[in-house]
């Protein structure tokens, strides 16, 4: 039997980022795929190996780049339990903030894929030109626009600017009138719900098997947040709904993150409102020289794409022993696609992949 | 809802079809980046000093410290500046936030767009600064840099006041710990080191706990590593980096809590006290100079004969420091370790009077002369001769030898330097109350700011710009009062430290019991005959011996180091000149010799 | 010949290649909020269509090869903008084992721009910078390629495993 | 903060694997679990069974001095909302150890990574392929006795410059005299 082969990527406006689906099609019917990854494999484990502690700080958010904050904030709760450092209780709040944010502007990015990938080009100009008033209030935050480079062991590096507070509720203001619009025009809409209902379907026992985390598992059915089982930050004080849609399909992917959307929201509400006074970094003995003392810790935390986690271990030296990363992407890209996409047809490729929101740098790190 | 009505929701896009468009029409229209923004970097080369701690903080080895020649090299100070380059840079900031002057920045400027990538390599200059306030720049509070101190801890004023038991108890391990932390290692405070002491290297050592390893790092170029760990002039300090913005890193102290923890030296410095080359020298003074070059030479095997006027080694060391500062344990110990290398030495004999120079230079290889100065200047005003009125340095000495000296209840010293502070806390100790009188301003006083403040701490009443006139002796000839004048400063215009003048409109009067003079010591060259004198080379002021880079006078196989030679005034400069005898001394007599 | 220098730099299509983290930067730039649209840039899926290759960032020895290959596919007159630190000299990945340093060494560049990653604005102002070479007729790199073919193709060989790789176009 | 789920955890493991698995609490959602290289598809197969039904993650970390790789197996319970890492070593010579894809299937990336960035073999694993590398021709590149910057000056004439800024710092120290007299 022969099939039509063909390829997707690396270079095709059907990818998320850098990789490559090398499928097998019989007629419309997709019979195999491949998933061809390491486009963009840095060796972030091995640089970080040659760094000392602090050093690791600008490196760590290059390993998901939609969203980086996840990479920094990780990296130092990880240090930071490893050497007993404890941050403030502003600074928590501010690392709350800042995750959520990037939540937001990873949400919008995801909406984009995923109506480009059905045909539907006016929500891309809409939630990329929106997400980038986030973008302005991170520039004004952190200094930067796309990397951050904020968190750092011990804290943040700066505090709120001045009036920073009223102009990050006016962008949630924005963002709430917007998603009126969005729901109009992409959620409620009679085609996009024709085209990603009943597709792509993954299964509750599968997903749970297969390491599936995140949003794609909420969505198909199981109520897990490491927000709330695994509570880290002051997540623990702040009251969100943790929302199911559970068919598993394209369809309930999609609409799962447009209902964590609006608990993003109300989570940044609250943190502006409880954001209590106080120091917002306790600052290491040495920015250089610091040593971490041995031990081995894993931390993990919740992605807008699923389960990130650092696996790291220190010999008490100035640098890490050995950083593992975990990335949400890493089981969603390769196994779940490849063999969830056998039977789909060619069209709906595409939308599968953009649902599952796959992020290939932190695949490959 | 139904599908027919679903399929037709999208069309609410239509809504916005006349609405102004959000694009930001660059490059017609600027959109100015966040206060925050980090963009290219830019140096103000005036507040930099070449530390080099943006390069190593690099976690792209971005930046190369490049040496510029149009730059001054001064103490604490290099002539290099950061080169940037953007085909490594990530713009994170760090070296921003490492910095310790706060010269380098990141400006929101950010366009930099060229066909040629080789012009991505430049050094920032300040051109290009998009202005205070904007841009990534560093404050001590943002800073990496831990910009406070652990602060030493102290015997509270009025307790320590009564006795003289050491006013400071000494770093907690912690405390030790957390000092030598914040220490970034640049090395720019052995420049303020007259013996260019391994200050970072010994750092890194008590901080990993490795006392023996600090003690023999100090051993390198101090053999009185607790003492300058107690009372040195921290020059070092001064050079810190941090001292740009913050408190610097207490290197003396941190010298002390090593020395202190290491009992016997003599476990670290290996000296054998039998090992004995046919090479004499003849050292006069047990002084820090004196002991430092007994030390030095007696490593090399060389032997060593120290000629001591007082019953006691130590010189200024014991009589010149009060206990309270220098306790008599830190003394013995390191004394007796330098002693333990084989130095013989020989108390109570004054050279000049007991031995001639003569036979001594005949009779040695080389004789080193580390008298310091002795005698204390007068002031010059009517009424000296006073019953009750005292030089600083005898009334110190006498205090020091344990002799009973009578002052009163009230004493009044006159001068601002380090010995006049040390005088009026002696004096507040013997049970009198003490007044300082000094001419300039509180800020012009010569002694260090840490040293006022403890005095002014236990109670000594400091009065700037006072100048004693008169001493008023009562019908036994003794002290009554003393009659000043206040003063003014005067400028002397650019660059010259402005002159008091007195006011001579109003006389005051002070009832005191003792009038105690610090303004300045002399030397007591007593010691030299009158041919050696000739020959020797004096300083315009005729105090202080002129010597080459060994420390080799005009007269083969003389040298000469300490206060006689420099004026520093301190130990570490004593230190640094024996080091450098020592070296003469291994040479031979005279500088045409190899 | 004007006119078509005119023509060429005004319809720059851009080949729509994300090739490292410098691709975050890109969808803003398309989209509403700098829409270089305005300038005729569009992005375009296969590099027989279009003009223009960025290469936004690192690129490890697996993604030179594709874009080394796509390079070549592109029909001349065709121009490359380099972005951010890592296409210079290596960047954050300057001791990475499996990124290349230095991008001018497997394929011509004509402009390089700074940042790590370059805002909006730079990516649009080195788009004004292109239009002004081409109009100018300064934009030769790819010419470059051309003429020292052997040169690339040694370099490239360098890093590629040379049994899996022809030398050859 | 109380650790009954641990406690509980702990007592049930300790139970059932008292022969083959050392347990420790590490802290609150945090334990440890060592155990030998031949036990450790049962010791899986038992947490899993268990509850542990999430394989977060395999690591490695190679520890060159003691001549052995250590596998960890990130796994999690969502009715324990517990995490629990297992350890394991290998010899660092033929490095082996049988495949977890029978317990759990997602382990198979995870092994392939493994066996392509440390050289690890896993008997039992299909598709142990290269994953990230394209012509590979340096040694497995996680493991510690590689050097990166050595490789990437080789390869890609990247420009080192630790040594420069020794130098610079050297500078920046002057003149020293030790105690080198004579």
């Amino acid at each position: 039997m022969r099939y039509f082969e063909y390829f997707v990527g690396p270079q095709h406006v059907g990818v998320t980022g850098n990789m490559s689906y090398h499928l097998w099609a019989d007629g419309d019917e997709i019979k195999k795929m491949i998933t061809s990854v390491g486009y963009l494999h840095r060796g972030f484990e091995k640089l970080m190996e040659y760094r000392e502690w602090v050093k690791n700080v600008p490196m760590v958010p290059r390993i998901c780049v939609p969203e980086p904050d996840v990479n920094e904030v990780l990296y130092a709760m990880g240090v930071e339990e490893l050497s007993g450092l404890v941050p403030s209780e502003r600074a928590q709040y501010i690392r709350v903030l800042v995750l959520e944010m990037a939540r937001l502007s990873a949400f919008l990015f995801y909406f984009a894929g995923a109506a480009g990938a059905l045909g539907l080009y006016t929500i891309p100009q809409w939630t990329i030109g929106d997400r980038d008033y986030i973008l302005d209030r991170f520039e004004e935050l952190t200094g930067g626009r796309a990397y951050h480079i904020y968190t750092t062991p011990g804290g943040v590096r700066r505090d709120l600017p001045d009036g920073f507070k009223s102009r990050v509720q006016e962008t949630m203001n924005y963002l709430k009138k917007r998603l009126i619009d969005y729901d109009r025009l992409m959620f409620e809409n009679a085609i996009i719900v024709k085209r990603t209902k009943g597709i792509g379907i993954i299964e509750k026992d599968y997903a749970m098997n297969m390491g599936v985390t995140g949003p794609n598992l909420r969505a198909s059915g199981i109520k897990a947040d490491v927000r709330k089982d695994d509570h880290y930050l002051v997540y623990d004080k702040l009251d969100f709904d943790v929302p199911v849609v559970g068919d598993g399909d394209i369809f309930s992917r999609i609409m799962q993150r447009r209902l964590e959307f609006d608990e993003s929201i109300k989570i940044i509400e609250q943190v502006l409102e409880m954001m209590p006074d106080g120091g917002f970094i306790e600052k290491l003995p040495n920015p250089i020289e610091w040593k971490v003392p041995a031990g081995d810790v894993y931390v993990k935390l919740e992605s807008s794409k699923g389960e990130f986690g650092y696996y790291i271990v220190s010999n008490g030296e100035e640098k890490p022993y050995r950083i593992h990363v975990r990335g949400p992407s890493y089981t969603h890209g390769i196994q779940v696609a490849q063999e969830k996409i056998v039977g789909m047809r060619i069209a709906d490729v595409a939308p599968f992949l953009f649902s599952l929101d796959v992020c290939p740098p932190d695949i490959e790190r | 809802m139904g599908i027919f009505k679903k399929i037709f929701t999208p069309l609410d896009a239509l809504k916005h079809l006349g609405q102004k468009p959000h694009t930001i029409r660059v490059p017609y229209v600027k959109k100015e980046p966040a206060k925050r923004y980090r963009g290219i970097h830019v140096n103000d080369w005036d507040k930099c000093i070449g530390c080099g701690n943006c390069a190593r903080i690099c976690t792209c080895q971005a930046i190369e410290m490049i040496p510029i020649d149009s730059i001054k090299v001064e103490e604490g100070k290099t002539n290099l500046r950061p080169q940037v380059d953007y085909g490594r840079c990530s713009f994170c900031g760090q070296c921003v936030d490492v910095c310790p002057t706060g010269s380098l920045k990141l400006s929101t400027e950010y366009l930099m767009t060229s066909t040629n990538k080789d012009d991505y390599i430049f050094i920032p200059p300040k051109d290009r600064d998009s202005g205070e306030g904007t841009g990534w720049e560093s404050s001590t509070e943002t800073s990496m840099l831990r910009f406070d101190r652990e602060e030493m801890p102290e015997r509270n004023p009025d307790e320590r006041k009564l006795d003289f038991e050491p006013v400071l108890l000494g770093f907690s391990e912690q405390q030790a710990y957390l000092e030598s932390m914040r220490c970034l290692g640049c090395g720019l405070c052995v420049d303020g080191c007259p013996t260019h002491m391994f200050i970072p290297e010994y750092i890194q050592k008590i901080r990993d706990a490795e006392y023996n390893g600090a003690v023999d790092e100090f051993f390198k170029n101090n053999p009185l590593p607790q003492i300058c760990g107690t009372v040195c002039t921290h020059n070092c300090e001064d050079n810190c980096v941090y001292s740009r913005r913050g408190n610097p890193i207490q290197i003396r102290y941190l010298k002390g809590f090593a020395a202190e923890k290491v009992d016997n030296y003599g476990d670290v410095i290996k000296v054998d006290p039998d090992n004995k080359i046919d090479k004499k020298v003849a050292v006069i003074g047990a002084g820090p100079a004196g002991l430092t070059l007994a030390f030095y030479l007696r490593k090399y095997g060389v032997q060593v004969k120290i000629f001591e006027s007082t019953p006691n080694a130590e010189g200024m060391m014991r009589y010149g420091i009060p206990r309270y500062r220098l306790s008599e344990k830190t003394l013995k110990k390191e004394t007796d370790f330098i002693l333990s290398t084989g130095a013989e030495i020989q108390y109570s004999t004054e050279i000049g009077k007991d031995i001639p120079l003569k036979n001594l230079l005949d009779e040695y290889d080389a004789v080193f002369i580390g008298v310091g100065f002795q005698q204390g200047i007068p002031m010059g005003v009517p009424g000296e001769d006073a019953i009750g009125v005292l030089q600083a340095a005898d009334f110190l000495r006498d205090v020091a030898m344990g002799k009973k000296v009578e002052i009163g209840n009230k004493a009044i010293i006159v001068g601002g330097g380090d010995v006049a502070m040390d005088a009026s806390r002696t004096a507040l100790r013997l049970g009198a109350k003490s007044v300082i009188m000094y001419r300039r301003r509180w800020v012009d006083m010569p002694a260090h700011e840490e040293e006022k403040l403890e005095a002014k701490d236990e109670g000594v009443e400091i009065m700037p710009q006072t100048l004693p006139t008169e001493i008023v002796k009562d019908e036994n000839g003794k002290v009554k009062s003393v009659k000043y004048v206040k003063t003014k400063m005067v400028d002397q215009g650019e660059g010259k430290r402005p002159k008091p003048v007195p006011i001579e409109d109003e006389i005051y009067e002070m009832e005191c019991s003792a009038v105690i003079q610090a303004i300045g010591q002399n030397p007591d060259y007593s010691l030299f005959p009158d041919d050696i004198k000739e020959k020797l080379q004096f300083d315009k002021r005729g105090k202080r011996i002129i010597v080459d880079d060994y420390g080799e006078t005009l007269i083969p196989g003389l040298f000469a180091g300490g206060d006689c030679v420099n004026n520093r005034g301190d130990i570490v400069g004593a230190i640094a000149d024996a080091r450098k005898a020592a070296r003469g001394a291994q040479r031979g007599r005279g500088r045409a010799s190899p | 010949m004007g006119l078509f220098k005119f023509s060429r730099s005004r319809s720059l299509w851009m080949m729509h290649f994300c090739t490292g983290c410098g691709a975050i930067e890109m969808p803003p730039t398309m989209t509403s909020r700098y829409d270089m649209e305005r300038f005729g840039i569009i992005p375009m899926a296969t590099p027989r269509q279009s003009d223009l290759l960025l290469v936004t960032g690192y690129l490890t020895v697996k993604t030179l090869k594709r874009v080394v290959r796509s390079y070549e596919q592109m029909a001349e007159p065709k121009y490359v903008i380099a972005f951010g630190s890592c296409t210079m000299r290596g960047g954050m990945y300057w001791d990475s084992y499996n990124t290349v340093k230095e991008l001018d060494l497997y394929i011509p560049v004509d402009i390089y721009i700074n940042g790590c990653m370059p805002r909006p604005e730079a990516i649009i102002d080195a788009f004004i910078k292109l239009r002004d070479m081409i109009d100018k007729g300064e934009a030769n790199a790819w010419k470059n390629y051309r003429d020292n073919l052997d040169w690339y193709k040694q370099n490239q060989a360098k890093v590629f495993d040379i049994n899996k790789w022809s030398a050859k176009i | 903060m109380s650790l009954d789920v641990e406690e509980s955890i702990k007592q049930d493991i300790d139970l059932r694997l008292k022969d083959i698995a050392k347990c420790e609490i590490q802290r609150e959602r945090r334990l440890k679990l060592y155990t030998g290289k031949d036990r450790v598809i049962p010791v899986l197969g038992f947490l899993k069974s268990y509850g542990f039904i999430h394989l977060a993650a395999i690591s490695c970390v190679d520890w060159l001095d003691d001549g052995e790789f250590e596998i960890v197996y990130n796994l999690w319970s969502y009715r324990d909302k517990a995490g629990i890492l297992v350890k394991t070593r290998i010899s660092r010579e033929n490095p082996e150890i049988d495949t977890a894809i029978p317990i759990y299937e997602i382990a198979e990336t995870y092994e392939r990574e493994i066996h392509e960035m440390f050289g690890v073999n896993f008997p039992g694993n299909p598709n142990l392929t290269s994953l990230f590398l394209e012509d590979w021709n340096g040694p497995p590149p996680m493991r510690k006795d590689f050097d990166t910057r050595k490789y990437a000056a080789e390869k890609y004439g990247m420009r080192d410059l630790t040594e420069q800024l020794k130098i610079g710092m050297d500078k920046i120290k002057g003149v020293r005299d030790g105690d080198e007299i004579l």
